[in-house]
Order: C-alpha cells, then structure tokens, then sequence
C-alpha cells in the first residue's frame, strides 16, 4: 500500500514533468486492492483488472520498474510492449490482464474466462474489476446474467468510489448499491467498506470459496473514496465542492490502515517510519532506473500483427 | 466425393473439427436443441453435449466477449451470430477488443476465436434480415475476414478459422445455405485465409466478386459467351486480407476490370478493389474500374419487386460486362 | 382477441401457401395485450412494440386490411410501405411504432420518448414491450438503469412466455422472475398471470398512474404461452416435449377469458358465437381485399431515403 | 472576424443553437459541470440547465438510443461520444437503428440527432484514445458524415447537423481541437453537407483528404512549391454523402491524385475516394491512383516514436507528391 501510494504519487509528478502522458491514481483504493488479491491464489487464478488496479498490480507481484516503464512508455515494456496506455495489456507472470481502456468490456470476458475453467473441471477463480460507472454499461449486465445462468466460478468486484469522472452515483444509477442488483441475477451481491482490509478480505474470502465449490459468482462492492481527479488531464475542482474534498482525507486508506495496526499493536511507530522510507527508496531508484532506458524503436512497431499479408499490406503502401 | 450443400458443409466441418479438438465449443441463440436458426449445428448438441453446444442467452455482445473469454483461457470458441443484422451490438467485443488482443499485449495473449455470421439478401428479409456487414470487420486490423461461396470453400475456410490463432470471422451468405450444392472431399482439408481464386478464367474482363454474387457472376459470365465475351471470374474468398497480388494479376492480363457486390457501393470491399487496381494497374487497364451494386439505399426492402430491383442479378451483370467490353 | 385470433392463424395459412414470407404469433398473448392498452390513452401516450404485438395493434385501432398488407407486403403497406417486415415500422394513426427487428433496442429508445416528455411537461405515458429473451440485452439493462435515474414515465412491459425461439428461461437467467430486476434500478416490478385480462388491467392501470404522477416506471411482467412456434420458420417439436406443448392450451387466453365472463354472466354462449361469426367474415372480408391488391411498384424504392446526394449516387451507379 | 481555435468553434455553435431552438439537448458523459472532457460544453450547463445539457451514465448505447427516442419525440439530441474509440457500444443505436428510421417507417418518423465524436490520433492516446471510426458510418445509407478540419467548417457543418432532420455524425478530430486557428463569422450561417472544398487549388495533382491530415496535406503543397510542384488540396469535408463531382472535377483538371489519411487504408474513405476517381476520370489521369496512409496495424502504437512513425506527416505526403510528379 504504502509503495504503491508513493509510486502512484511519482507517476503524477512525471506527467507534470511531461514525461509520462497520462495516469489514472489508486490513491483511496489501496487497502480494497491489497486486501482482495490478499484472499485469492495468484498462483491459478485470473485477474481483469481496469486501469486504476494500480496497487493490485503491485501486489500480484508487478515490479516498480515495470509500472514505471508503462507510464513512460519505455522499450522493455512488459504489458504490451508499450503499445497500449500504462497498466494495459497482459501481465509477465501471473495471469492478470487489461485488454482495453474501453469500460466494462472485461466482464464478459471475464465469464468467458470462468467458463473455460468450469467447462476444464478446473478450481480456479476469476476476479474481474470494475467501477460504479462501469455498472451502468450493457456489458455489465450480460455478463453477470450469463455467470448466474452458468453458476460460473468468478467475482464481480467493483471500486465504488462514487464517480465516473464527474458523474456522480446519483445520475449514474436509481439506486444506492451495486451490490444490490446481484439478486437480480441469482447469486449474493455483498457490500464492504473497502477502507477496511479486514471486511474486505473476509468478503473476498467467502466469495472465493463459493466459487471454488462450484457454487457460482459473487458480487462485492467496496466503497472507497478517489483522492485524486480521475486522471492527470482531469481537475475535480470543476465538479466537487471543497467541502468534498476536504472530507475525502478522512477515508484515506492508508492513515485508517496504519491507524488500526497501531492501535492493535500489529505496527509500531518505527516500523511504519521503515515502510516509508524503504518504499520512498525503492520508488526512487526505479524511477532513475526507468528514466534512463530508451523508447521502443520504430523497427518493433509490427510485431505480433496478425499475419504476413498485412504487413505486405503495409510495405506496399509505404513503400 | 460427395454432393454436399453449403450448410452441410458448415456442419460437417464443425463436427469434424469437434472430434478433433477438444477445446472447440459452440456458442449461440438456439445451437442446442434447435440446432440453430439455419440448422448449422444440427445434431451436435446430441454428440457433444451441453458443454460443448452452448445455448447462450439473448445477448450478443456477451456471447462474443464470452466467447473471447474462452479463447483467452485454453478454448477455441466458434460463435455463432444468428443473422448478420444482430452483430452490431456485438462490435465492441470483435472490433474493440478481440481485434487487438495479440498487438496490445505484446504476442502475450492470443483470441483463437471464429465467429460464423450468416449474412446477405434475397431472401425476402427486409431491412434486418438481409444485411452485408463485411465493411467494418474488413477495415480492421487484426481481424481475418473470409467469405466462403461454395460448399469447398465453406469447409477448406471454415477450418482454416477453427485452426487460426486469431479471431476470424465467417461470413456465409445465407441464400447460398441451400441454393449453392457441389463437391466435397470428406477427408479434412484447410484453405489458406487470404488467397482469392480464379473460378473461371477468361481473357477479356475479370469480375472480381464474392458471396452469392459469384454464382450470379458466373451465370453471366456464361450468358456472355453469345457475345463471344470471354469473361474472367476472380473469387475474392477472402475479405481481409484482400489477395492483393491476385486481383492485381487478372486485373493487368484482362485489362478491363467489373466489381460486383451485393453490399452498398460507398466505402466498401468493391472500393477497395478498385483502389488497389487503379494504383497497381494502371499502367495496364484499358477501361475504367467499373462497379456494380445496388442503390445507395437501406438494404434491402421487403416487398418482392422492390426487393428484386435492389439485387444485382445475372442479367444487370452482363449489362455491365457488354458495356465494359464495348470500351 | 377473437378477431387477433383469426386474424392470426389466417396469416399463418396465408404463410403455407406462400403467400405471407413470414409470420410471428400472438396467440396466447392476446390477453395480455388488449388488457394492457385498455389501461393506457391511446390518444396521447406511445406504444414501442415488437413483432408479437399483433393484438396490441388491433386494440390500438389497425385494421385487419393494415395488417394484411405488411404480412402480404401490398402496395399502401401503412407502417413502412412494405419496406420492412409485417408490424414494423410506425402506426398510421397513434404513436406505436416499431423500428426494427433487433431485439431490445426499442428500450432505450422508449427511455427517450419518455424523456422527452417529461422535459416538455407533458403526462404522456410511453409503453414499451419485450421478451423474456429481450431482457438478457444489454440494451435493456441500460435502459431501465436510464429510467431509473431520471424517473421517466414508461412502463417497461415484459411479456414471459418462457421461450426465446427454442431457449427456455432457465437459460437466459439463473432467476425465476424478470419483475425482480427493477429494484436494481429503483422501481416497482410486478408480476401478473398474463391469462388474466383483470390482472393485466390493474397493473397497467396503477403503473399508468405512477407515471403520470411523476412517479416513474414500472416494471410489469405478464406470464403468458407462445401457443405456437417461434415463427412460421420454427418448428417447437424440435426443443419442447409433446407433454409440454400439449399442457399449453391449457393457459390460452381466449378459452380463458371466454370462461370468465360467461361464468360472472357478462357473455351468453350466443353472443360469444356472434363474436366468433364477426371475427370470420371480417378477416375473410380483409383477406379478400387484400389478396387482390399489387406490390408496390419500383419507382417508390427510393421514396423516404436520405438526400439528393444518395439518389445521384444511385442513378450514377446503375445508369 | 474573430480567430477562434475548432473547440470554441463547436462550442459557440452548440451555444448559439441552443438558444434558438429549444428543442436541442445534450446528452452525453461528463458534459454537465465538467464542460465535457475537452470543455466542448463548457459553461452550457449554467446557461441551459441541466433538463438541457443531460450528465448520463456510461452508457454509449443509451446514449444514443436515448437520444434517438428523444428526436422521434420532438427533440433535436444533440449526443456526445467521449472519445471515438468508445462509440463501438453505440454502433447498433446508430448503424442499426437511426439510420434506417425515415426509410423503415415510409417517411412517418424522422431522427433529427447529431452524434459528435472526437476522434483521431497523434495525442498519445495509445490504442483505445486514436481510433479512427469513419469507415462504417460513411459506408451507411441513411446517416450523414461530415468531418470539418477548421473553426470555420467547424461551425457551418455543425448548424447543418443540428439542423437535419435526418441523423448526422459529427467527426471531429481531437488534435486540431486546440491546434487550429481559424476566422469564424459571429453571426450564423451553414455549410451544405455534402459539398467538397478546394482548400489551395493547384495544378499537378490533387490531394484529397480530411481531418488532422488536411493541414498536413496544406503544409507539404506548400513545400512543393519548392520543387516547383503545384498541388491542390481538396478538403472532403462530407464523408457521406461524398462530393463525387468535386472529387470528379478535380481529379480529371490535375491528372493526377493522391488521396492522403489518417485511417488505416484497407476498405476506408480513401479506396472509395480512389475508386470514384477509377471510374469517372479514367481517361483523364496521368498517373496511378496514390494512397497514403498508416501502416495496416492496429492504430497507433503508445509509445512516441512509433506512432510518429505511425502517423502521416507533412514529409511523407511531400515524398509522395515528389513520386506521383514525377510520373
Ligand atoms: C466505453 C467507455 N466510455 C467512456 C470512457 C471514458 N471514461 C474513462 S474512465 C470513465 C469513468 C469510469 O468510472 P468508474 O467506472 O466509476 O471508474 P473509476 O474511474 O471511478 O474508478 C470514463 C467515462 C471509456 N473509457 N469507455
Ligand atoms: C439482437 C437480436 N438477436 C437475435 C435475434 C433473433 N431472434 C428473433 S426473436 C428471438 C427470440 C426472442 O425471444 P423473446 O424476447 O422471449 O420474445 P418472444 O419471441 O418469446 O416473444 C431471437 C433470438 C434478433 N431479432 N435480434
Ligand atoms: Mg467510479
Ligand atoms: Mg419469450
């Protein structure tokens, strides 16, 4: 968490460096990331993630230096070869990918990917994330129809965090709970605030046994806050009062977590200091690092096209 | 070797293919018991069960992004579109997403995915029975595009998407399904997606064609043997990638070139035939790059006449051949 | 209903003998249809239908003759001019209209209408049906959701008959009930027995009342029989049981309503024979006509396109 | 006149529509009190309220379905698309549905909506931020496509949009939002949809495209003119219906054409642009039909060296120009 807020708020301060031209922010949705991936098995399951996965990435194991090579669209790449936007693509080692930026397209896709392993006999789980935005799209809703009619071994997560840019949850939808409609489809829909690890893995759990046991899917909605605009070339200023803003602080993820594991005497004041500094380093030299490699060469640009014709196609016309 | 119709042939292939793949399942309105609208998979669900002939719900955006779902994980998905007209909510899956799987992430992940679409008119379908949808599919990177006319090609093509990495679509003109019978060799066989076929050769025009429009192109061609017209007739077969050497070759020897199409003129696969000719054959033609097709209107309407009117047939084609020879 | 019933199973013969490309049906719909209207004011409020609406157009005041000629695709076609398939297009005399054959596009699109409305100020309702089969579509999740956020005054009318073409219910939901999606946009959904005109009635009637009130919609499933096949191109033996097919009749909604009424003395045995003698004549009356009129000439395929610029496009192309 | 960049051209034109007719609307993600994501509605919200500039959820096919209710209800919907590549959603609402609404109802209903879409690439906007979309739009009787390069056209095609009774796709391409300059009258007027414009008349050859690429087309004819080549640059404009006579003339006064985009070639705006020209001018030309375009691959690599590469510049049409002169 603390890594991937520090990295997160490097990431901002490149694109105002001009460096790296777009980011989204999990600044607010760190402890319902780090908690979810918490209680699933990396090792055999599947992950859809959206672009503000940012911490679960981190910690599915995706290195700083990686993140950082997406964001400044760097030669070495690892999602996509730098040809997508940060966090794009599909993941070295475990099986997380993010196909598009196009909202709520991986939910079926996501059925589809359950559906191969129940059709396999295999016991793997799919977890596949969206937005309250997201919810309000067609994709959403065929595709958790089509998993409550397959009873199919996958988690509908969605971050609400109140806001598809600046739409708020009230012109976005008639009701207050996502997790609500989830009866509609024949399988448990379950809030947590997603603030609170401790909810929020218990809630993961339970839906991950169900659909190990091939009892079928669940939905989890976790509230969380955006503490940052929706991306870099937003400002939600525009559109949020300073009095919601000035609020948000008071459900950062990251005081409530430390909070809670200082209270309970699982953090002293020392250790959470080593995080930090430890963390502050590491972003540092990833970023030295990464700085310094070199841009894709124009000579990789037709890699992994489909087939030789198209590329004949294309030394034809540019001949 | 056996007579077989064109929706034998789907069959067949889908079957044969079946037995030999495991991880190829079917998915589609009314594949299972009813055996699809066109009775493509007829029998299947019999010999593979439910869990390979999928039933799916009425949705088509989520019965190609399952399917791509599938893909992604270990399968080989064949959806089924139950009429071309029903693909458009399902564009964003194909389109979108399932075209830029293998470039957006790096080779990383593939989408061996065939979507079969029965497409085309003449069949008293009015305005969303009778739809050609080949343009945006064949516009787009990353897909494969085929369009098999004859009960051979269904097969040789068909299996050739099954087999392919990448997602293919499978356009299947339906008016061909029963009208279209010839022979099929019963052991297994792939056509190489991207190479067109000289169906009749001919030394005066070539007609570059596909779909339904080839057995209608080769009618013509027949009829203009009385005018001692020796007509060459290019099959495209396949839409994306054009066989561009192949067009460009009958297009230079005859010298004189007609493209005919069912679909709409504007911005369309004759378009770009046409395109690749006057830049590639310039030098070589001696007529213009003709087209024929029907009116820039929605296709296509129901009522008979009407219907008739909108459908190039044997007979407008050999109009425009006599015309273009006359040149 | 009786004359829907004639008329329809004459459209059915007028298939076999080839004369009529295609037809869906209406039987066992009908009650449903006509007790719906009945509760509206076709005066002002919209109708958005699809191809099973076969009574609702007789209730709404189409003429047998209207009908005839979209399944027999004559001359003076009222909906589209023949352009499209029978009972698509729009209504002659009130706002019903029915743009095409794809399933569930029309929900969004009554969305619309109704917004329309409610920006002008005026009580309309918009009434617009689908099937079970239509409520899988993404379309029709995101239209409810629409509704649901700015309380639109359309009533969403699922006619249940079990069936999409040959796939059953319980393969296009892993719920028993569409009527229970609509607390998932903040509505009312009501469940009623399709067979009975009283039920309808009531619950079109108090979802009318909501609407114009300013209320909202309302969600109303009516459980209804497909009596016969898809269409006249399916053939149900091939994916219902003989059992099956054979209990329907049970639930026909004319032998139902006939019983009903006669049964609280509303119908005398003599007056439902007149009924049933006036129901024939008229439609061979209708079929005479009808049969006996031309197609629609070629000089009008180019009526109702888009502009100058596509006709030249036309003329050029095939001069 | 005052100089205005093509986003307060759009705006402005939005603005002043707005407060003539009542009966327009906007619908779209983000467009209340964010302005939408390139502040094309920037402070409409507070003059028109928000019955009038409609925040919707994310949702493109309601969007467009919704908008296509309201405009057979009396309204004049006026739709935005947050970024092109996002309108795949919506294809089935707009290519299915609106665009056959006059011709599938005999004339009774009419859309009068305009659906604005910000498209293009060269702004770093990887696969899902570049796309280019006009393909299936301009391939469909019953829409309009107008595709307007300067503030100027900016705002006469727009009014003409609004004011169709028929539905109009808006493209506007999202580098030139801030890029290009341009004198606007204040006071309204309108350009006719359909109708081409010699952007810089010339002699040798023609240049005909649209969009981003008409600056890059206007600035290589202006470095010709060190070779002493005089290039005319004719702005599409309309990419349906397209300006076949203006395209006609041109072509067959210069002998020679080169039709330059942005959009991945294969079966696009520039193979019928080309087989236009193949057809009516054959006896006119002097030269092959030149296309140039992007590679055909997935549109545009992220990263900044491949899509520079990716992109058509000022310098590759001017290699081109030097080529085709030289003929
Ligand atoms: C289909 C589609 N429409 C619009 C967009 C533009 N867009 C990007 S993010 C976003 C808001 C998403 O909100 P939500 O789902 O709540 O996720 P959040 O960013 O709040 O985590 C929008 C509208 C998009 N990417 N895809
Ligand atoms: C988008 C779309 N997909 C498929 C079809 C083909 N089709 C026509 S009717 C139908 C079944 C509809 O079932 P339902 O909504 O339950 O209505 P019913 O016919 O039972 O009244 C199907 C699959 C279509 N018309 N549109
Ligand atoms: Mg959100
Ligand atoms: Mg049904």
């Amino acid at each position: 968490m603390v890594l991937s807020r520090y990295l997160d708020e490097r990431v901002w301060l490149l694109n105002r460096q001009g460096k790296a031209a777009i980011a989204a922010s999990a600044q607010g949705h760190e402890a319902t990331q780090v908690a979810c991936i918490e209680a699933t098995d990396p090792s055999k399951d599947h992950y859809l993630i959206y672009y503000r996965q940012f911490t679960a990435m981190l910690a599915l194991g995706t290195e700083p230096e990686e993140m950082l090579r997406g964001f400044l669209a760097k030669e070495t790449e690892p999602m996509s070869a730098a040809k997508q936007f940060p966090l794009h693509g599909a993941h070295p080692r475990v099986d997380l990918f993010n196909f598009s930026n196009v909202i709520a397209t991986q939910l079926p896709q996501a059925a589809g990917v359950a559906l191969a392993d129940k059709l396999r006999g295999s016991d793997a789980v799919t977890v596949v994330y969206f937005g309250d935005g997201a919810s309000s799209q067609g994709d959403t809703h065929e595709a958790m129809n089509f998993a409550g009619v397959h009873k199919l071994p996958v988690i509908f997560f969605c971050e609400n965090n109140r806001y598809a840019i600046s739409v708020p949850l009230e012109k976005q939808m008639g009701i207050e709970s996502v997790a609500s409609r989830a009866t509609g489809y024949g399988f448990p829909g379950v809030q947590v605030d997603g603030t609170d690890v401790i909810a929020v893995h218990e809630a993961t759990s339970a839906a991950v046994e169900r659909a190990r046991a091939g009892d079928g899917p669940t939905l989890i909605e976790a509230s969380v806050e955006r503490l940052l605009p929706h991306t870099t070339d937003d400002d939600h200023t525009r559109y949020r009062s300073a009095e919601d803003i000035a609020h948000m602080s008071e459900r950062d993820p990251l005081r409530i977590t430390s909070d809670v594991l200082k209270r309970r005497d699982l953090l002293t004041e020392y250790e959470d200091d080593e995080i930090h500094s430890t963390a502050k380093k590491r972003v540092n030299v990833a970023t030295d690092t990464v700085d310094a490699e070199p841009y894709p060469g124009v000579e990789t640009m037709f890699d992994h096209i489909l087939n030789d014709s198209d590329r004949n196609a294309e030394v034809f016309r540019n001949a | 070797m056996p007579e077989q119709t064109v929706i034998e042939a789907v069959r067949e292939t889908m079957q044969a293919e079946m037995r030999r793949d495991d991880s190829i399942i079917l998915l589609g309105e009314d594949v299972g018991s009813r055996g699809g609208v066109f009775l493509a998979s007829d029998g299947l669900i019999d010999e593979f069960g439910e869990n390979r002939v999928i039933d799916t719900p009425l949705a088509e955006s989520s019965i190609c992004g399952v399917a791509l779902g599938t893909a992604v994980n270990g399968m080989r998905p064949i959806a089924e579109i139950q009429f071309a007209d029903f693909v458009w909510p399902a564009i964003n899956q194909l389109v979108g997403e399932a075209s830029k799987v293998r470039y957006g992430t790096g080779g990383a992940k593939t989408a061996p995915m065939t979507v079969r679409i029965p497409y085309g008119g003449g069949v008293r379908g009015g305005l969303y029975h009778s739809q050609s949808i080949e343009v945006l599919f064949a516009h787009t990177p990353g897909l494969s595009v085929v369009a098999p006319a004859t009960p051979y090609d269904a097969k040789g093509l068909l299996a050739s998407a099954i087999r392919s990495d990448d997602p293919v679509i499978v356009l299947e003109h339906k008016r061909t399904y029963r009208l279209v019978k010839g022979d099929v060799p019963t052991e297994e066989y792939t056509i190489p997606i991207g190479k067109a076929e000289i169906k009749r050769p001919g030394t005066d025009l070539t007609i570059f064609t596909y779909g339904l429009m080839l057995h209608y192109a080769l009618q013509a061609a027949e009829m203009a043997t009385a005018a001692e017209i020796d007509v060459e007739v290019l099959d495209l077969r396949t839409l994306r990638p054009l066989d561009e050497d192949a067009i460009a070759e009958s297009a230079s020897r005859t010298g004189k070139a007609l493209i005919v199409q069912e679909d709409t003129p504007a911005v369309s696969i004759s378009s770009e035939v046409a395109a690749i000719i006057g830049e590639r054959c310039f030098f070589d033609l001696d007529g213009p790059i003709t087209r024929l097709g029907p009116p820039e209107i929605p296709p296509m309407p129901f009522s008979p006449l009407q219907e008739a009117a909108f459908m190039p047939s044997p007979e407008k084609i050999l109009a425009a051949i006599t015309k273009l020879a006359e040149i």
